[in-house]
């Protein structure tokens, strides 16, 4: 696999708080990456720092062969970087056709009739296809959910950035949603996906990484990860104190 | 699945035709509804009565109604700016005032002033430049404050030309030889072609592959972005038509009086008008503008008799307004009922809104 | 030639002189610009009727001290807390509920009230134009040398200007409920988990700002006259004094209203008609290359 | 008696039904925990507690007396606090300015500014810096410093551990019976599992806005809290477990 994105040494603080140091990852052609880590690890600020929304205190953003450091947000889309946001950001004053219309216009730069059919075609990959003409204000969680992958799919991605968009659905739910990546992934789109929702996480991803204080701390395949005593030791506090209170 | 017929893209075609039959399987989206296709209708039919409006009334009618339709241009311009483009101007009387100087300006090199008024707007745009290069540092209430500051150094320099009148302005040459009733009705019908200009622009404008990304920006700019708009060249664009919209304004207005004076001319009071009829008719959607200037034209002519009382109440509306009616009339009534007299949505149609093994 | 020779020995007390009426502009700015300052580093908001409040104070004592036998200390006396008590309630019935619909609605409610503000003035007074008779602090002055004389007026409107800002200053810093409001400003939400009542916190800062445009008002309008329409006008120098100076600092604001001050002295001192517009001018160039003002820090 | 009493609980968060049907109760001098993945709704809950966050349905009840409606800032004075997640310290203000923003609407008891400078003697020497200066674990400290000097008779602290080191954690917690020995009972969410298990009376574990599994620490086993913490199993982790 050639490399898609790379990072390297990327930096970012706000204030006493580091989200990113010393940061470097790579993701290769067509490559599934899942991250894990607790909160206030940096997990968001680094799709932020790759998608253009943040910019780092230092290292560079390569996508595709190219600097993308200095290049604003929606370049880097145009480039072929989707993203979803942990908070749906539906426009919520249009359909949902017209939102995933934005996205097949703008970001993969179709014209006419061909952006309304990726638009259309995009709508039935994520299921919401009867829900088109629906205002996105009005949709729930899950349809948000997936009008987020949906928009990030339209853009024509060659990486999809996917932040916790398992969150707070239920069980059946993140299955759907599961086996929605799994299409993706099929067409041979790169995937690194933020989530809490591990069990969801591991059976989608080809590699795990675990994000903690603003550096990746494991790096491996998802068994290896979970199992690896530095990440139990952030989620359980260590394998002797899980015993401890049995 | 027959997917024969010519592709539907935006722009091509007009609400009628889009709804004149209805849609072939294959068509992949509409464009238009039934209401839309009748307010098409009634809109076309109300310009010919308006045009017509000469021939019957009286001119104090028609020179009142020249008022309205510089109001409803500036209205339509500064709902763009605002609704659309998330940007509160309080300064947009710097285009207006600049506008009715070039007329002027070129009315003193001998242009007749109704050629001069595409010349008016097209100044502006190149003014707008400069200006939103200053401008787009500022934020939220302080580019509000921001743009004011900055109409006020555009009143101030211009009073500074001895060649423009000065600080008490000027009348305007060139008009002074035509039939009174001839002038009253050819400026009539440059304001009305001017306001139906502005009307038809801002659909086609909201209609085509602009207008979809300038929604996108009312509703979330930072998601726009990571959907691939560029924000600031569309906020950059719609504050350039917005100023040709206000310095075209302008140039009716000073056609209207026949001269200009710098303090009236670059008065916040018109940014108070445009921003009144916006809020009232419903900031962020087409028909806001339209029907704010109807209900603050009323309005006038019902309180004009009350002097200062009238500013007083337009003054007590807005704020009522834009504390209990955020998305003003216009919005209450759409959000209720749906309807839209100006449909620049799409809609999906039937076949495409099935799973595709059911299509 | 004697004339030009004469010129030339006058011109550094020329400029001392222009200094010195500058500062004292400056003062003025400074003390309109502080409730500004102070309802923008509280609350994130920017009054459009700060001018016409100024104005409607000017009226107000004119009023009283016309319909009263009231001396002048005592109408200011009474004037100043009656604004902030208004101020209070405004902000109780009719900001508070604008900054919940949203930040492009408080700017909007705010302009609606300077738009019924100016036209009530003008049905209530008319566009003549006044001036508040203050006696002897309208025309003495301290005569130093024969170019060089500092107004009792102009030099109490500079010190009122410090004492304000001063005051605003330690009531926050020292405080209880200043530094409640300091907190609130930081973050309203968290506020309210240590018991802050943020409605009530914003609306004493609107009192402290409607009770100190007030002074603004006052003291302006026995420097020079007034009429229903100058409000936007006044609003603009304030503004340019906080921007300058730096948001929400307002020892930032001190330092713009004097920098604009300054401005215009020089400025008139040059070319009378350039006045207005050489003070503008350093805003937009401020704008331009240091949009973060003067003092950037913010302290309120 | 029961001191804070919260029944079938509903919060939405926009579109999202955050907590759906929770009940717990809380004694004088108990240290609860509620457990729970990210995205759990264990915020959700603590801001319903704290008055930030209007719940839908359900009600609480503090000392018998119904606050399910009560805004925040007047839940300080009945003797609820709530240490917020993230910390939230006013970042303009000193360290000593932090903690007396919490004396505003104080209660009577046993904390006041010196007490907490006693219980962090480093406190005092940084009395005076700005607050954004500090360390994490420092934040911490001072942010529940600021709770303390109220005098709740119930402290909520949401992530007590969040983003910090291991040790600083084990003090934190170590910290806990010093302030429930006081008279002040805890109810704290958790990410953190085995530290919420060593210091709790009582556990709740949430997933998706419902208690799936509650009992005291003894009790349970490490089984069934790791399924409950992630829902590996489904049906709310039996003690089968994978």
């Amino acid at each position: 696999m050639s490399p898609l994105l790379q990072l390297s040494g990327l930096d970012k603080r706000f204030g006493q708080v580091v989200v990113a140091e010393a940061l470097d990852l790579t993701v290769g052609e067509g490559e599934a990456v899942g991250i894990v880590g607790p909160n206030g690890a940096g997990k968001s600020s680094l799709f932020a720092m790759v998608s253009g929304d943040l910019k780092p205190d230092a290292g560079r953003v390569t996508f595709d062969g190219e600097d993308v450091t200095a290049r604003p947000a929606h370049q880097r889309c145009r480039a072929g970087i989707g993203r979803t946001y942990q908070v749906p950001r539906p426009f919520e004053g249009m359909t949902v056709f017209e939102n995933v219309l934005v996205s097949a216009a703008q970001g993969s730069g179709l014209h006419g009739r061909a952006a309304q059919q990726q638009a259309a075609d995009v709508l039935a990959e994520c299921g919401l296809a009867a829900a088109a003409n629906q205002r996105a204000g009005s949709l729930s969680l899950l349809q948000r959910k997936r009008l987020e992958v949906a928009r990030g799919l339209a853009t024509g991605p060659k990486l999809l950035l996917l932040d916790e968009v398992a969150g707070g659905l239920t069980e059946p739910e993140v299955l759907e949603l599961v086996e929605l990546i799994g299409q993706v992934k099929a067409r041979g789109v790169a995937v690194v996906w933020i989530e809490h929702v591990v069990h969801a996480l591991v059976k989608s991803v080809d590699r795990l990484l675990c994000l903690a204080g603003g550096r990746f701390i494991a790096d491996g395949d998802p068994a290896t990860v979970l199992a690896d005593p530095q990440v139990l030791e952030l989620y359980f506090g260590g394998p002797e104190t899980e015993e401890g209170a049995a | 699945m027959a997917r024969t017929t010519p592709p539907t893209t935006e722009g091509t075609t007009t609400p009628v035709a889009a709804s004149a039959a209805p849609p072939l399987p294959g068509a992949l989206v509409t464009r238009a509804g039934r209401a839309s296709k009748a307010s098409a209708g009634v809109l076309a039919l109300a310009v010919i009565v308006l045009a017509a409006l000469p021939y019957i009334a009286f001119a104090g009618t028609t020179s009142s109604m020249v008022t309205f339709f510089v109001l409803l241009i500036m209205a339509s311009m500064w709902n763009l700016l605002a609704g659309f483009g998330g940007m509160v101007s309080v300064g947009q009387q710097a285009f207006v005032g600049v506008g009715a100087y070039t007329v002027l300006a070129f009315a003193n090199m001998g242009i007749n002033p109704f050629v001069a008024l595409p010349l008016a707007a097209l100044t502006c745009s190149v003014f707008a430049i400069p200006t939103s290069w200053l401008a787009f540092r500022l934020r939220g209430d302080y580019f509000a404050v921001g743009t004011w500051v900055i109409a006020e150094v555009y009143r101030l320099i211009i009073i500074r030309f001895d060649s423009l009148g000065g600080p008490s302005g000027m009348s305007l040459p060139g008009l002074n030889g035509m039939d009174p009733v001839l002038r009253g009705a050819l400026t009539y019908w440059a304001a009305l072609a001017l306001a139906a200009l502005t009307i038809l622009g801002c659909y086609l404008l909201m209609r085509g592959r602009t207008g979809l990304a300038l929604t996108a920006v009312r509703d979330d700019e930072t998601a726009a972005r990571a959907n691939g708009v560029d924000v600031t060249w569309s906020k950059r664009l719609v504050y350039l038509v917005s100023a040709a919209g206000c310095g075209a304004a302008g140039g009716i207005l000073i056609i209207d009086s026949l001269s200009v004076q710098p303090n009236a001319i670059f008065s916040v009071q018109w940014s108070a008008y445009m921003i009144f009829i916006v809020i009232i008719g419903g900031i962020g959607y087409l028909e806001g503008p339209l029907l704010g200037a109807i209900v603050f034209y009323a309005l006038q002519q019902l309180l004009a008799g009350y002097g200062s009382w009238y500013m007083i109440i337009l003054g007590a509306i807005g704020v009522a307004g834009a504390i209990w009616l955020p998305r003003g009339l216009w919005g209450t009534v759409t959000n209720k009922t749906g309807i839209q007299l100006f449909p620049v949505g799409y809609r999906l149609n039937q076949p495409w809104t099935l799973p595709p093994n059911l299509r | 030639m004697p004339a030009a020779a004469r010129k030339e020995t006058d011109y550094p007390m020329d400029l001392l002189n222009t200094l010195v009426q500058g500062l004292m502009l400056g003062g003025l700015y400074a003390l309109f610009a502080a409730g500004l300052s102070i309802m923008f580093g509280v609350m994130r908001m920017v009054n459009l009727a700060h001018g016409d409040l100024a104005v409607i104070a000017g009226y107000l004592v004119l009023v009283l001290l016309g319909g009263t036998m009231f001396p002048l200390w005592l109408v200011v006396l009474v004037t100043l807390p009656l604004f902030a008590v208004i101020g209070y309630g405004i902000h109780r019935s009719l900001f508070s509920r604008s900054l919940k619909a949203g930040p492009l609605s408080a700017l909007l409610v705010t302009f609606g009230l300077s738009i019924v503000i100016q036209n009530g003035l003008l049905e209530g007074f008319s566009a003549d134009t006044r001036t508040i008779d203050m006696g002897v602090l309208n025309t003495g002055a301290f005569h130093l040398n024969n170019q060089l004389s500092i107004s009792y007026l102009g030099l109490l409107t500079l010190i009122l200007a410090v004492v304000v800002i001063v005051g605003v200053q330690l009531f926050l810093s020292r405080t209880r409920t200043g530094k409640m409001m300091r907190a609130v400003s930081d973050d309203a939400d968290t506020a309210s988990l240590v018991g802050a009542n943020s409605k009530h916190l914003y609306a004493i800062a609107t009192a402290i700002a409607f009770g100190t445009v007030a002074l603004a008002g006052i003291m302006s309008g026995a420097r020079s006259s007034f009429d229903p329409s100058i409000g936007p006008t006044q609003l603009i120098f304030a503004f340019e004094a906080v921007v300058i100076g730096g948001l929400g600092s307002l020892w930032g604001t001190l330092a713009g209203g004097v920098v604009l001050g300054l401005t215009q002295a020089f400025a008139a001192h040059l070319d009378p008609s350039f006045t207005i517009l050489a003070g503008h001018l350093v805003f937009l160039a401020v704008l331009a290359f240091r949009p973060q003002g003067l003092i950037p820090q913010r302290t309120v | 008696m029961t001191l804070l009493e919260v029944e079938n609980l509903d919060v939405h968060h926009g579109q999202l039904h955050a907590v759906r049907g929770f009940s717990l109760s809380v004694e004088p001098g108990a240290t609860v925990a509620v457990i729970g993945a990210n995205g759990a709704g264990k915020s959700t809950l603590m801001r319903a507690i704290a008055g930030s966050h209007l719940p839908t349905a359900g009600t609480i009840r503090l000392g018998g007396q119904d606050i399910t409606r009560l805004p925040a800032h007047r839940r300080v004075a009945q003797g609820i606090s709530l240490v917020p997640e993230g910390r939230r310290l006013f970042k303009s203000l000193s360290v000593q300015e932090n903690l007396e923003t919490g004396t505003y609407r104080a209660g009577s008891g046993p904390w006041n500014v010196d007490a907490v400078m006693e219980l962090f003697p480093w406190m005092r020497e940084r009395a005076r810096q700005n607050s954004a200066s500090l360390s994490g674990g420092q934040q911490q400290a001072v942010a529940i410093g600021r709770a303390l000097v109220a005098n709740p008779k119930v402290l909520l602290i949401d992530e007590l551990s969040l983003g910090l080191a291991p040790a600083v954690v084990k003090q934190m917690y170590a910290l806990l019976p010093r302030i429930v020995e006081r008279g002040t009972a805890v109810l704290l969410v958790e990410q953190d599992v085995s530290q919420a298990l060593a210091a709790a009376d009582l556990v709740h574990c949430l997933l998706e806005g419902r208690t799936v599994l509650t009992g005291s620490p003894q009790d349970l086993t490490p089984a069934q809290v790791e399924q409950a913490y992630f829902g590996l199993a489904h049906a709310g982790g039996g003690p089968e477990g994978n």
